[in-house]
């Protein structure tokens, strides 16, 4: 990290993202697309905080969520204290920080135990604890209002700078503000010796201990600074929607987090925010094209795990060493990555074709109605339709297996190329 | 002379098996101090008992005038010892430097700071910048410490070992598995890296011992069967009937 | 002292159901060293196979082809999925097994569909054998027991006394020295996957028409199974057993004596406000939080006893 | 460690395009219908999907609203999570949809009551009306009632009202069991079920009053059939639903126990196909509904008849949740009775208006927006003449009156304060 950066190579991504993040409500300028994108902004912050475990701390966690809902309980509770003159008024704006700090204590006081051990019996421990406290939201009426969750209204007390933080606007510039700030803070983490030794302790925790560290302590403390900005994303949630319920302490946000910090890439920084992307944005549009949506993640989760470990921010990163020395290496890949894309495409159209003919057949069995599928409109009880997608997804994942050691081939030159001038 | 290191009949047994069976060994400062012994004769054990890795049974560790004995590992190590291991044992995913760094963090006083850039402290880079250079791995300070090849991985393993500024340097046979060439670049290393320090090393390969070491010891079975200076160890018949007279290489 | 010997039959009865769930992931952890999230969804594959077949030809055909199926299927995601994972390391395994779960409940919601499925105790079983203390207990409950016994009798006698457990136990603590041999390990492992999730299958056939059979079903049993196996020490099948056994008995006694949170902390003084934000503390009992007890089981032994019980190693 | 991956960022927002499609300007009145269309429960969507299509088709054969414009149903997927249901009202919002209707999870409806009371309070001329076809948290006509939202089921005090009624004459009942679930609406059966019991079946002793875990987490319901024996209890009353009901029936079945259960949720479809048929049966359950398809009176009239059958061959499922059919029937009313489709207006149409269904009238109570009419509690019986029917299957069960809850008996005080605009 001595190369001498000029200040564009080395700020140019966060002055891009900040503008990024600026221009997008005008280009989006929807209610539902300006929420989408608030939420995005609060689980970019839940993923990268949740891949300070993962990625930075090789912890895997079955039960980050707590945080997240935690959080996000006491930032209700706390507005409407402040509405019933109960608390002190804090700004809106640094509910975030607040909300960390909640994180950060239940993290600090959990975290001491989960995090004795490394692997599959932290794991395991993240389990328990996320199903006891699941359990406890529902029984606790009286704190957590069970499945219902708790309701507030954030526009509260004065309104510093004419900001109310009743338009939906507002907040999404509260949250672009936090985004910001949190990944740059989670950022220099990284560089920090705690950030190194979190690395060191992921890779190897036996030799951490014998140059001079305590592997739980540092664990321990990833632990405790992740769910400070789990809590501070859980904040931001909350305030975004005005609402929490047992949903974000559950399972189901602990899994979610877990699959958009993996598509994502848990081996690179930015790996978290491209997978919080497109998750949220698949999230929120798939559903209103296809009933199966869960199935096409879940099937994208284990073709990551399997096909491409580091995610799509390791694909990305794969052709770093080619560009860094000549971008003009990349242009004979275009030909065979074509090709495999497209062999790749067509067997997903044969594959989402069969999914969509059986969730018709059983979801819909008294009502005859025809179906379309990519545009096409069929009878789904013929075996034409059913025979027919067979055929493009066998002709699909045929073309994938001669596709595939093309493009690797491709790939595998271009990097010779490149360490070969590299070398020079 | 002052003891740097000193064992007082240290047991170790793993269920009903005793692997260390009263050792008694004391090693001076300042001083090049072998350990040989044939397979299983419990050498690596006996590091992992001085070096916190598993608590001994009975008896005594002492560093210097510290009580070190079943303490954890970190303890042992901030209290001025470090070691190197037998299998490279080095942070894969991470590069050269950064495990240098890693390795000199703590002793420079960076502990668990999570406030300020490593990149940013001279010490660190003072110390790692002449730990490469003394390991010879300066123009490959950006690899990933899983791509070195196999010699550079163990001199990365000194490094690891070293940059903390330990001056009790426990080594695990560091030559193991190198070609000629390697060890005798090898045996310079060490050389250089424990002067002014108190080095112990357990190795397989004798040209490698008698050329450094002042002191020799043999364990076998356990047990410590003689100590000297290698001209006395090669000439006692108790280790050539126990040791050299059947593995001797 | 009859109510209690009566709760303890009855934990006991639920204890040997929570064996016979957890036997195939104890073993394929044992062997393989795999924490496969996935079980309780192979248990539920063998629920549904054992409906459809049934449907068809009846439960006792069901009862044999349903687990192979399982097992085959078992072995295919093994083969073809976790095999190439295996390099990643174990955590890239249980990660593997996790979204395997998540997919096999959305393909079992296609199939199937999402209302639960019919799938009944047979004729032949649905009778009542014996009756205590006002429950009638069914010949089919009585089989179920037999079968877990029989299941943990013929896995310790498999692993212990057969070539083939020496072989496998061998491969597990030195896979190049077996290969050496002339054993095809990856075959091997292969095998013992499909089997422990056959395993899986037998206990979906035998409990889905007790549980229910739907496609959450995975989902709420997964959490459970874990609990008992790591519990237990992972990789024990003693340990399993004794570790369900434990937790059927805990659950159970826990409703039969239900003990309320609030007697505890006023006999040790401390009184809950009735209206304020923590009465639901006062207002819970053993009985309601009996779910609940096999998590902190678990979160305790974890802490204090990492290898569970009878394990031989850490998790 | 570099941060360059994020120029992807731009790659995967350029799709972005697809969440802000422009709903065409068409001269239909919309319904945004928000339920789970995927995610563990799916099914109920589906059906209520298939329910309000057909209704509105049944409404658009015979001349539509307004003098022949179309009702349009526009399904709106929350996947079960509460957030996702405030997120499809937005998109409801942008595509100019002005009613909604949600009914499967009182949080949602909570949600979608909450968002509107600000929505429509900060943009008048964006007015939202939400019809709540199932959503059952008392206090949303209590404390929470708002002038934008009109229920079509009965409340949980008013079922629970209902089923005290009849336990209360039933002279087999004296000593009753209770067991619910440990979350907002288990509770909220409990604290009602001890009230109404005090008031309307003074002589019936309550022997056990027990909560549980929610949500299948409870797998071995032996312990608490063991209790209900031991208890001498002759009736069981639950509000359970969903696993917690089918296991807590299938092990009352298996264990031989036989006192009826007294149930709410007992004839959904996922309940019955659960615990199957026979076991319904020898356990005996019963349910409180509006209406099921063996009442003497839901054969009477052949408008009826006919409405339904069609629904039996549309759908390939028996009747058992008529009230989809009030909430676009008596929606088309009033939409007709105000003239317009303002949502404002539609919402005053609605209040007072009367509906006949084949149980009898169909009130909206105008101070708090409730839907008053009299419930049926049947009891399951293989000995019927229409069996229950799920996608053209046959569950060789079906439905046999015990007896009728009149409306006046189910009418409760509210303690709604409704603002208008």
């Amino acid at each position: 990290m001595t190369a001498p950066g000029t200040f564009v190579a080395r700020y140019g991504i966060w002055i891009f993202g900040a503008v990024l993040l600026l221009i997008m409500p005008h280009v989006f300028t929807s209610s539902f697309a300006l929420n989408l994108m608030s939420q995005m902004g609060v689980l970019i912050i839940f993923s990268l905080a949740y891949n300070m475990l993962l990625g930075q701390g090789g912890m895997l966690s079955f039960g980050h969520a707590i945080y997240f809902g935690l959080a996000g309980y006491f930032t209700i509770h706390y507005l409407n204290f402040v509405y019933d003159d109960i608390a002190p008024y804090i700004p809106v704006s640094l509910f975030p920080l607040l909300g960390g700090c909640v994180g950060l204590f239940f993290g600090t006081l959990v975290g001491y135990v989960s995090t004795r051990r490394a692997g599959t019996t932290f794991a395991m421990i993240s389990l328990g604890f996320g199903e006891m406290v699941t359990a406890l939201t529902l029984i606790l009426v009286a704190i957590f209002n069970g499945e219902d969750g708790i309701q507030t209204d954030r526009v509260v007390g004065p309104e510093p700078l004419g900001i109310s933080y009743g338009p939906n606007i507002e907040v999404y510039y509260l949250i672009a503000v936090w985004v910001l700030v949190a990944a740059a803070a989670m950022y220099a983490l990284t560089k920090t010796p705690f950030g190194r030794m979190s690395n060191a302790v992921r890779d190897n925790p036996e030799r951490t201990e014998f140059i001079g560290y305590n592997s739980q302590r540092i664990r321990w403390l990833a632990f405790a600074l992740s769910s400070f900005f789990a809590g501070l994303a859980g904040s931001l949630h909350a305030i975004n929607f005005e609402h929490v319920g047992f949903e974000q302490v559950s399972a189901l946000t602990s899994g979610l987090v877990l699959f958009m910090a993996y598509i994502g890439g848990v081996g690179h920084f930015a790996g978290p925010v491209i997978g919080a992307v497109l998750i949220t944005f698949l999230n929120g549009t798939l559903t209103t094209y296809t009933e199966a949506w869960q199935l096409y993640l879940g099937v994208l989760f284990v073709a990551v795990i399997m096909f491409f470990p580091g995610g799509l921010a390791g694909l990305i990163i794969m052709h770093q060493p080619i560009w860094r020395i000549d971008t003009r290496l990349l242009a004979p890949l275009t030909v065979p990555y074509l090709l495999f894309i497209g062999a790749l495409l067509v067997s997903l159209i044969g594959f989402i074709g069969l999914v969509e003919l059986l969730i018709y057949k059983t979801s819909r069995l008294g009502a005859a109605h025809d179906l379309t599928i990519f545009g096409i409109t069929m009878d789904p009880s013929g075996v034409v339709p059913w025979i027919s997608f067979a055929i493009v997804m066998a002709v699909g994942v045929y073309a994938i297996r001669k596709a595939f050691p093309v493009a690797a081939g491709a790939w595998n030159t271009a990097i010779d190329q490149a360490r070969a001038r590299a070398a020079q | 002379m002052n003891a740097a290191l000193q064992l007082k009949d240290v047991h170790k047994s793993f269920g009903k098996t005793e692997i260390i069976r009263g050792v008694d060994l004391e090693i001076r400062e300042g001083e090049r101090h072998a350990v040989i012994g044939p397979n299983g004769a419990g050498k690596s054990t006996l590091y992992n008992l001085i070096s916190g890795r598993f608590p001994v049974s009975s008896g005594a560790i002492r560093l210097r005038d510290q009580d070190i004995t079943n303490r954890s590992a970190f303890e042992i190590n901030r209290a001025g010892l470090c070691r190197s291991f037998q299998v490279t044992n080095l942070f894969h995913r991470m590069s050269v430097l950064d495990n240098v760094r890693c390795g000199a963090l703590f002793s420079l006083g960076h502990k668990y700071a999570f406030w300020k850039f490593v990149s940013r402290q001279k010490d660190v880079a003072e110390r790692a910048d002449d730990i490469l250079e003394r390991i010879g791995l300066s123009g490959k300070r950006d690899w990933p410490a899983g791509m070195l090849s196999y010699a550079d991985q163990r001199a990365l393993e000194l490094g690891v070992t070293i940059a903390g500024g330990g001056d009790v340097i426990l080594l695990d046979e560091p030559t193991a598995g190198m070609s000629h060439s390697e060890i005798a670049q090898a045996v310079a290393l060490i050389r250089r890296i424990s002067t002014g320090k108190t080095l112990m090393i357990v190795e397989h390969d004798m040209g490698v011992v008698f050329d450094l070491a002042d002191r020799i010891s043999v364990l076998v079975y356990g047990e410590v069967i003689a100590t000297g200076t290698p001209e006395e160890i090669r000439n006692s018949a108790q280790v050539k009937e126990a040791y050299l007279g059947t593995e001797a290489t | 002292m009859e109510s209690f010997i009566f709760a303890l039959f009855n934990g006991v009865l639920y204890g040997m159901l929570l064996f016979m769930l957890a036997s195939g992931l104890t073993l394929i952890f044992s062997m393989m060293g795999v924490l496969n999230f996935a079980h309780a969804s192979f248990f539920m594959l063998g629920a549904y196979f054992a409906y459809s077949i049934s449907t068809y030809v009846g439960f006792w055909p069901a009862l044999i082809v349903a687990p192979l199926i399982v097992g085959v299927v078992g072995a295919l995601v093994e083969r073809y999925g976790l095999r190439p994972v295996h390099s990643y390391g174990h955590v890239a395994e249980l990660l593997f097994t996790f979204g395997i779960a998540y997919v096999i409940e959305e393909i079992v919601k296609m199939i199937w569909g999402q209302v639960p499925v019919p799938y009944d105790i047979p004729e032949s079983l649905n009778f009542t054998l014996f009756a205590w203390a006002g429950l009638d207990y069914s010949a089919y409950r009585v089989f179920m027991l037999l079968v877990s016994v029989g299941i943990f009798v013929a896995l310790f006698a498999l692993l212990t006394k057969t070539r083939i457990g020496l072989i496998i136990r061998a491969a597990v603590s030195d896979p190049t020295h077996v290969a050496t041999l002339g054993h095809d390990v990856p075959t091997i492992f292969m095998w013992t996957f499909g089997f422990g999730c056959a395993l899986a299958g037998v206990a979906g056939v035998l409990g889905g028409n007790v549980l229910g059979t739907e496609p959450a079903m995975a989902l709420q049993l997964g959490p459970i199974v874990f609990v008992v196996i790591v519990v237990g020490g992972l990789g024990s099948l003693g340990g399993a057993l004794i570790a369900a056994l434990l937790i059927g008995i805990i659950q159970t006694m826990a409703i039969f004596y239900d003990f309320g949170i609030n007697a505890a902390l006023l006999a040790v003084g401390i009184e809950i406000d009735a209206a304020g934000m923590f009465r639901d503390f006062a207002r819970i009992t053993t009985a309601q939080a009996s779910p609940v007890i096999p998590y902190l089981l678990l979160v305790l032994m974890l802490i204090f006893r990492p290898r569970g019980m009878f394990g031989t190693r850490d998790v | 460690m570099k941060f360059r991956g994020i120029a992807a960022f731009l790659l995967i927002l350029v799709p972005f395009g697809f969440a802000s499609v422009v709903a065409k300007a068409e001269d239909t009145v919309k319904i945004g219908l928000i339920e789970p269309f995927s995610g563990p429960i799916a099914a109920v969507g589906r059906d209520t999907l298939e329910g309000f299509e057909y209704y509105a088709d049944y409404v658009n054969a015979r001349g539509g609203v307004l003098g022949g414009r179309q009702i349009e149903i526009v399904p709106l997927d929350n996947a079960m999570n509460a957030e996702k249901t405030t997120q499809q009202l937005r998109k409801a919002i942008d595509d100019g949809i002005r009613f909604v209707s949600q009914g499967v999870g009182s949080n949602h409806a909570l949600n979608i009551i909450k968002f509107l009371g600000k929505h429509n309070r900060r943009n008048p001329d964006e007015s939202i009306l939400f019809l709540n076809h199932s959503a059952v948290t008392t206090s949303f006509t209590n404390e929470l009632c708002s002038f934008w939202h009109v229920r079509f089921d009965a409340n949980v005090d008013m079922k629970v009202a209902a089923l005290a009624t009849q336990i209360g004459r039933d002279p087999s009942v004296s000593k009753l069991y209770m067991l619910n679930q440990n979350y907002a609406y288990g509770q909220a059966f409990q604290s009602a079920a001890q009230q109404f019991l005090g008031e309307r079946a003074p002589n019936v002793e309550l022997v056990g009053d027990e909560l549980i875990v929610p949500f299948g987490k409870v797998l071995d319901f032996t312990p608490y059939i063991a209790k209900i024996k031991a208890s001498g209890a002759d009736t069981v009353l639950t509000g359970n639903w969903g696993p917690d009901l089918v296991r807590f029936v299938k092990a009352a079945a298996a264990s031989g126990l036989q006192t009826p259960f007294y149930t709410i949720y007992g004839g959904l479809p996922s309940s019955i196909a659960g615990f199957g048929g026979k076991d319904g049966v020898a356990v005996g359950i019963k349910q409180i509904t509006e209406m099921h398809e063996n009442d003497a009176n839901f054969n009477g009239t052949p408008e009826f008849e006919e409405m339904n059958n069609g629904w039996t061959e549309y759908s390939g499922k028996s009747m058992y949740s008529e009230r989809l059919g009030w909430v676009v029937l008596m929606f088309a009313m009033a939409v007709d009775k105000a003239g317009t489709d303002d949502p404002a207006a539609v919402a005053a149409a609605f209040e007072g208006l009367t509906y006949e269904g084949p149980g009898g009238a169909v009130t909206i109570r105008a101070e708090d927006h409730q839907a008053h009419f009299p419930m049926v509690i049947s009891t399951m019986s293989d000995q019927v003449e229409r069996p229950f029917l799920y996608n053209n299957e046959s569950f060789g069960v079906g439905w046999q009156t015990d007896a009728w809850v009149t409306a006046d008996e189910l009418t409760l005080p509210t303690t709604c304060d409704m603002k208008r605009p």
